[in-house]
């Protein structure tokens, strides 16, 4: 309550008429566009926390406005700390606060991309839709159809890679690329061999989940979405989103449930973990790790499926409980499976570092240091791989896991082998977590089916991915969410790629841009970039045509 | 062009990833690896449209990415096949009607038609994700050593 | 454990054929064996048709519209099944009220072309008896009648005649208009 | 003589047939490191056949790079022809001759890529030729010094000292040197998949690629047999027992190097030199020192 009450201080003393209330673990403030500036140096650098994401809502068929929410995260002592602000219906202008938080530069020009607000003393641009879409169609806006379909004028299906007339040789990474599973653009700047610049262009994956969960889709339907953000980090997506709605409607989802909720969500980071170490060993061509990666990681595929009914999307998530009940036949073969797992990638790591061209490869490439993790607010294995110590399954205990002793490892290096270490030390935790969550499995339901959902209420909610910290924000409706807003971490780490890129061998590009473990079909509903200290802004590149 | 004899035994695939989730993807890799090794099938994942022989689309194609399957499947040489894998690329999925899709290979098959690019065959796989076991059966149908399983019902039913 | 500390040895890389000899051959040899698919895994659903009641939970609940009614031009009412947009949730066997739909393991869909993907039931269409107007499904009707045997006398009538007819019970009863 | 001939046309035959097979065996073999199935052996002529079946593409660099490409095969043919008819027909001085073909087949490789634009193929090929000017210029001088020290230019069975160390250290490195112009992990770095999307060969399609792939087969089948027919040449006195001898130790090569590529990584190009001259270097001094102290 001490900490509470310090920040309804702090915003009471920047702005005195605010209108502030407590729900949980989140402070809502609504403020005037005026002293937002003032509010944003206060809470972000003045109280120490960093930015989470920032969405902006059109609320006119409510209050007659649009409105921007700012959200800020104290993990010390587990706070969302959320700033709202209004916009005019007729002309929507906001001031920018992307001088003071520089990670709320994509956020902001996704809410002038989706909903149209205009925002002052920055530069603006295009960044999610596609160059070639209508230039007054915002799809978030409420008037707006999901299913509109614009008759876009696609100019050339030749689309220039590489620009052969900038200074110095562009090298495209991407949007195909035998490296990325999924389809981004890196263009990397080298000179000789060694990487200069880097630039990005991202939102490939852009299908507008947003949009179908605020209209298309009913409360329980939009799980199976969330679901589908990601296909690896799935399950996380969808337990925040139903914590989030549980939480604003005050539903307290039966014990059993959390636990098997947790269960799975250690399940996905095995697997998800063994899949990267398997595809960064590819990276570096041994295939025979990759292989012997993936045999292992076969084992776990098979007890997902057993425990929820497929390998991916497990589709057992509902607002309320989860749908698939762990008997005690499938708690032991989880067990001997995780015994087989243990073993068998003890071995295999052990076997992969003495091979000499990935340890020569892992160590000292790819150097993210302390400071700049910490400036650009990294999150998950990067972070934890720089030295930072932050793990939202520690600082802001969700479903079962305030009943587990676990371990965050922590490495300083901030190199390409501190993330790999980091995700090996963290498939043992996993274990251990697992282990310990079905030996206090308690009896009861698994899920409450009567319950109601009142409309306007909103809540923030924070899982912790193989990846990073994924944020769902919500604003319920009448049936559906009136607002769904999710920020995936690699948005936050992707800025750090430059940093880690600079002055690299080009060999080594795509192993350091896998080492973040990157996530683009997440990643495309935000992005947040932080410039700060970088004299070179990260402009995203439109697409020369031919 | 002739039906080409070795097609069958020999299949490299380019993927592409449309605005997959991802699911798909993945099990893309995993088929490859000792479980299921599709390349006992002659199956290989290439790296450039150039060398490749089917375009393995996952996801609903996003308008975006939507001039980048267009150039890649043209240049990918003839005989070319498609393979549309998972139901985001098979129908759209839950975004089959979302505003940045545009839902799906039957859609692309139109718009690659309409800009006079030609291809050999269409095949759909669907699952969310695909099981790999799906593709390996959809490598064996492509390669004429398992009979098609799924046919179209429509039934009838009075009172 | 920590494997920054653990001791390196040059030749340890040879270990891989060790593992590699212990695991063997793994590769299931689908389609020649069977494939590694849980008892637990979601499949294609399959619908019975001679249950199916055409009432439209499934279709409300399917995420992706995998599940359409669909009106066609005669007036019959048909439930399609798309399998190429079927996300296997099986939240349509959770909700489908007669039991009708039922979850398989199967996973054998791949197809060349995309009409045998599709799966339809077409229900034989309610007559009004007063305006001759299809609607709704015979199937339903009888259900309704089974669930609640009260509204027998309102179920042949299609929506506009029923409340028609509604309201005409009540303004015999109060002997007014209303409405 | 006319036997000679009849010998010289099998062996061609089969030198030309076997590179692909053999390709099929390493894949098994890594397969089998997997711990999976694997393709059958004949893949590899199988995946050759169906690029000559698909459509002709005119990358771009057009005209030139068909040019190019034909005499890139028909050069790497020469090689196997030439070596094979050396020792058979007995024209032992042609070994310089084929040194210098070889040199030519490389060479070809290497600049093909700079004909197209593509940034991928151009920076797999200015890794080839960083490759290439360590390793390939090492392969001459190590045949230059083994020329030297047998005191013929040629493959002449000499006198004893082919069986002094200083000659057999030679050979040994020469072997190494054939593994990393094999171009197999960790020296693949010019087609590094994840990096390149396989440079050198990216804009190439259907038969061109198919000639392409099938003279890099023949090129690793010639860089095997050359070595072993130094190696084997002390040994066996017979021209044609030393051919077959040769050809079955390049098989069993062909595996040994098929496995270890499946037990390393990937190397990078700065640090890939510097580790092949660690090899190098100490045993061509060592060897050059024992020829020294031995005359």
């Amino acid at each position: 309550m001490d900490a509470i009450s310090k920040y309804i201080e702090t915003i009471k003393a920047v702005e005195p008429r605010a209108d502030i209330h407590v729900s949980d673990d989140t402070v809502y403030a609504t403020v005037s566009s005026s002293k937002l500036r003032d509010l944003a140096k206060a809470i972000y650098w003045d109280m120490d926390c960093f930015f989470r994401t920032c969405a902006g809502s059109d609320e006119r068929s409510i209050n007659g406005f649009y409105a921007l929410y700012h959200i800020f995260g104290d993990d010390h002592n587990g706070l969302n700390i959320v700033l709202k602000v209004y916009a005019d219906p007729n002309n929507p202008t906001l001031p920018s606060i992307v001088d003071i938080v520089p990670a709320a530069d994509w956020c902001e020009m996704e809410a002038r991309d989706l909903l149209g607000i205009e925002f002052s003393g920055r530069k603006q641009y295009r960044l999610i839709l596609p160059p070639y879409w209508p230039k007054d169609l915002y799809p978030l806006r409420k008037e707006v159809s999901y299913d509109v379909k614009p008759q876009v004028i696609i100019s050339s299906e030749k689309v220039g890679f590489w620009d052969r007339t900038s200074a110095g040789v562009a090298i495209p990474i991407g949007p195909y690329h035998p490296a990325l599973h999924e389809p981004e653009y890196f263009e990397l700047y080298v000179e000789g061999e060694r990487v200069v610049d880097v630039r990005y262009r991202g939102f490939h994956v852009h299908r507008g989940i947003e949009k179908l969960g605020e209209s298309k889709l009913t409360y329980q339907q939009v799980n199976f979405v969330a679901e589908r953000i990601c296909g690896i980090c799935g399950f996380e997506h969808s337990v925040c989103y139903a914590q989030a709605i549980e939480k604003a409607a005050g539903i307290e989802i039966p014990e059993r449930a959390k636990f098997i909720r947790s269960i799975v969500l250690e399940v996905e980071r095995i697997h998800s973990h063994l899949l990267w170490i398997g595809v960064a060993v590819h990276l570096l061509g041994y295939d025979t790790g990759f292989m012997h990666t993936w045999r292992i990681r076969e084992h776990v595929m098979i007890i997902a499926e057993m425990l929820t009914g497929s390998r991916k999307t497990y589709g057992i998530n509902l607002i309320g409980g989860v749908r698939k009940d762990i008997n005690e036949e499938k708690k032991q073969r989880v067990l001997d499976v995780l015994k087989i797992v243990e073993k068998e990638f003890t071995e295999l790591v052990k076997t992969m570092v003495d091979v000499p061209q990935i340890m020569k490869r892992l160590k000292g490439t790819g150097i993210l240091p302390r400071e700049d993790a910490r400036k650009l607010s990294v999150v998950g294995p990067t972070a934890r791989g720089s030295g930072l110590d932050r793990d939202v399954r520690r600082d802001l205990p969700y479903a079962a896991y305030s009943y587990v002793d676990f371990n965050v490892p922590v490495y300083d290096d901030g190199d390409n082998l501190s993330r790999f270490l980091v995700r090996v030390d963290e498939v043992y935790e996993s274990i251990s977590i697992i282990r310990q969550l079905l030996d206090q499995l308690p009896q009861g339901p698994i899920m409450i089916e009567e319950f109601d959902i009142p409309e306007g209420r909103m809540a923030v909610s924070v899982v912790e991915a193989p990846r990073g910290e994924d944020i769902h924000f919500v604003i319920t409706g009448r049936g559906k969410p009136y607002r769904w807003k999710v920020r995936a971490p690699t948005y936050q780490n992707i800025p750090a790629l430059r940093v880690m890129l600079r002055d690299q061998p080009l060999a080594d590009a795509p192993l350091t841009i896998a080492s973040i473990d990157p996530c683009f079909s997440c990643t495309d509903r935000v992005f947040i970039v932080d410039k700060n200290g970088y004299k070179k802004r990260l402009d995203p590149i439109l697409y020369r045509w031919r | 062009m002739g039906k080409p004899k070795f097609l069958g035994k020999s299949i490299w695939v380019f993927h592409l990833n449309t605005g997959s989730c991802n699911g798909c993807d993945i099990e893309v890799l995993d088929v490859l690896t000792p479980y299921h090794d599709a390349e006992r099938f002659g199956v290989k994942l290439v790296v450039s449209p150039r060398h490749a022989d089917a375009a393995l689309l996952t996801g609903p194609i996003t308008l975006e990415s939507l001039p980048k399957v267009l150039r890649a499947i043209e240049a990918m040489p003839r005989p070319r096949i498609i393979i549309a894998l998972g139901s985001c690329a098979c129908g759209g999925n839950i975004w089959h009607s979302s505003y940045s899709v545009i839902g799906g290979v039957p859609e692309l098959l139109k718009i690659l038609k309409e800009r006079g690019i030609e291809v050999d065959g269409v095949y759909y796989v669907p699952g969310c994700p695909v099981r790999p076991e799906s593709i390996v059966y959809a490598v064996g149908l492509i390669k004429g050593l398992v009979p098609k399983k799924i046919k179209p019902k429509v039934k009838k039913v009075g009172r | 454990m920590s494997l920054k500390d653990m001791r390196r040895s040059r030749l340890g890389f040879l270990r891989a054929l060790v593992i590699a000899g212990r695991s063997g051959r793994v590769t299931r040899r689908y389609p020649y064996e069977e494939p590694l698919v849980t008892s637990d895994f979601r499949g294609k659903i399959d619908i019975d048709e001679t249950k199916c009641i055409g009432c439209g939970a499934c279709v409300n609940a399917c995420p992706p519209n995998a599940l359409e009614l669909i009106n066609t031009r005669d007036g019959y009412v048909s439930l399609r099944y798309f399998v190429g947009r079927c996300i296997f949730c099986w939240r349509c066997i959770d909700v489908c009220p007669t039991g009708a739909i039922k979850g398989t393991r199967e996973f054998e869909l791949a197809t060349n072309d995309i009409s045998d993907l599709y799966d339809i039931i077409v229900h034989e269409p309610n007559r009004c008896r007063e305006c001759g107007k299809l609607f709704s499904t015979k199937r339903m009707g009888d259900y309704v009648v089974t669930k609640s045997p009260l509204v027998e006398n309102y179920v042949d009538l299609d929506p506009d005649c029923r409340r028609n007819r509604f309201l005409k019970a009540i303004e015999n009863r109060f002997g007014g208009r209303v409405g | 003589m006319i036997e000679y001939l009849v010998f010289s046309i099998v062996f061609i035959a089969l030198s030309l047939l076997i590179p692909p097979l053999m390709d099929g065996i390493e894949r098994k073999i890594r397969a089998r490191v997997h711990s999976r199935i694997g393709p059958p052996i004949t893949q590899t002529w199988y995946d050759l056949l169906k690029l000559f079946e698909k459509e002709l593409v005119i990358p771009e660099g057009g005209l030139h790079i068909i040019i190019l490409s034909l005499l890139y095969v028909m050069l790497a043919i020469l090689t196997i022809v030439f070596t094979v008819s050396m020792v058979l027909m007995g024209y032992h001085y042609v070994l310089i001759v084929i040194i210098t073909l070889f040199l030519f087949v490389q060479a070809i490789f290497t600049t093909i890529p700079f004909i197209t634009s593509n940034p991928f193929a151009i920076i797999g090929a200015s890794r080839e030729v960083i490759l290439a000017l360590v390793n390939e210029v090492f392969f001459v001088i190590i045949l230059g010094l083994y020329m030297y020290f047998t005191g013929s230019p040629g493959l002449l069975l000499g006198s004893t000292s082919l069986l002094r160390a200083s000659v057999i250290l030679l050979v040994i490195t020469l072997f190494v040197s054939a593994y990393v112009a094999s171009g197999r992990i960790p020296f693949d770095i010019a087609e590094a998949e994840p990096e390149l999307a396989s440079g050198a060969l990216i804009e190439f399609s259907g038969p061109i690629l198919g000639i392409f792939m099938y003279s890099n087969f023949i090129k690793r089948l010639f860089v095997k047999l050359v070595p072993s027919m130094l190696i084997l040449l002390p040994f066996i006195s017979n021209w044609l027992y030393l051919l077959i001898g040769s050809f079955i130790m390049a098989i069993i090569l062909w595996i040994l190097y098929g496995l270890i590529a499946a037990l390393l990584g990937r190397t990078r190009v700065d640090i890939a030199p510097t580790s092949i001259l660690k090899i190098y270097i100490p045993f061509i001094t060592v060897s050059i020192l024992l020829y020294l102290t031995g005359y």
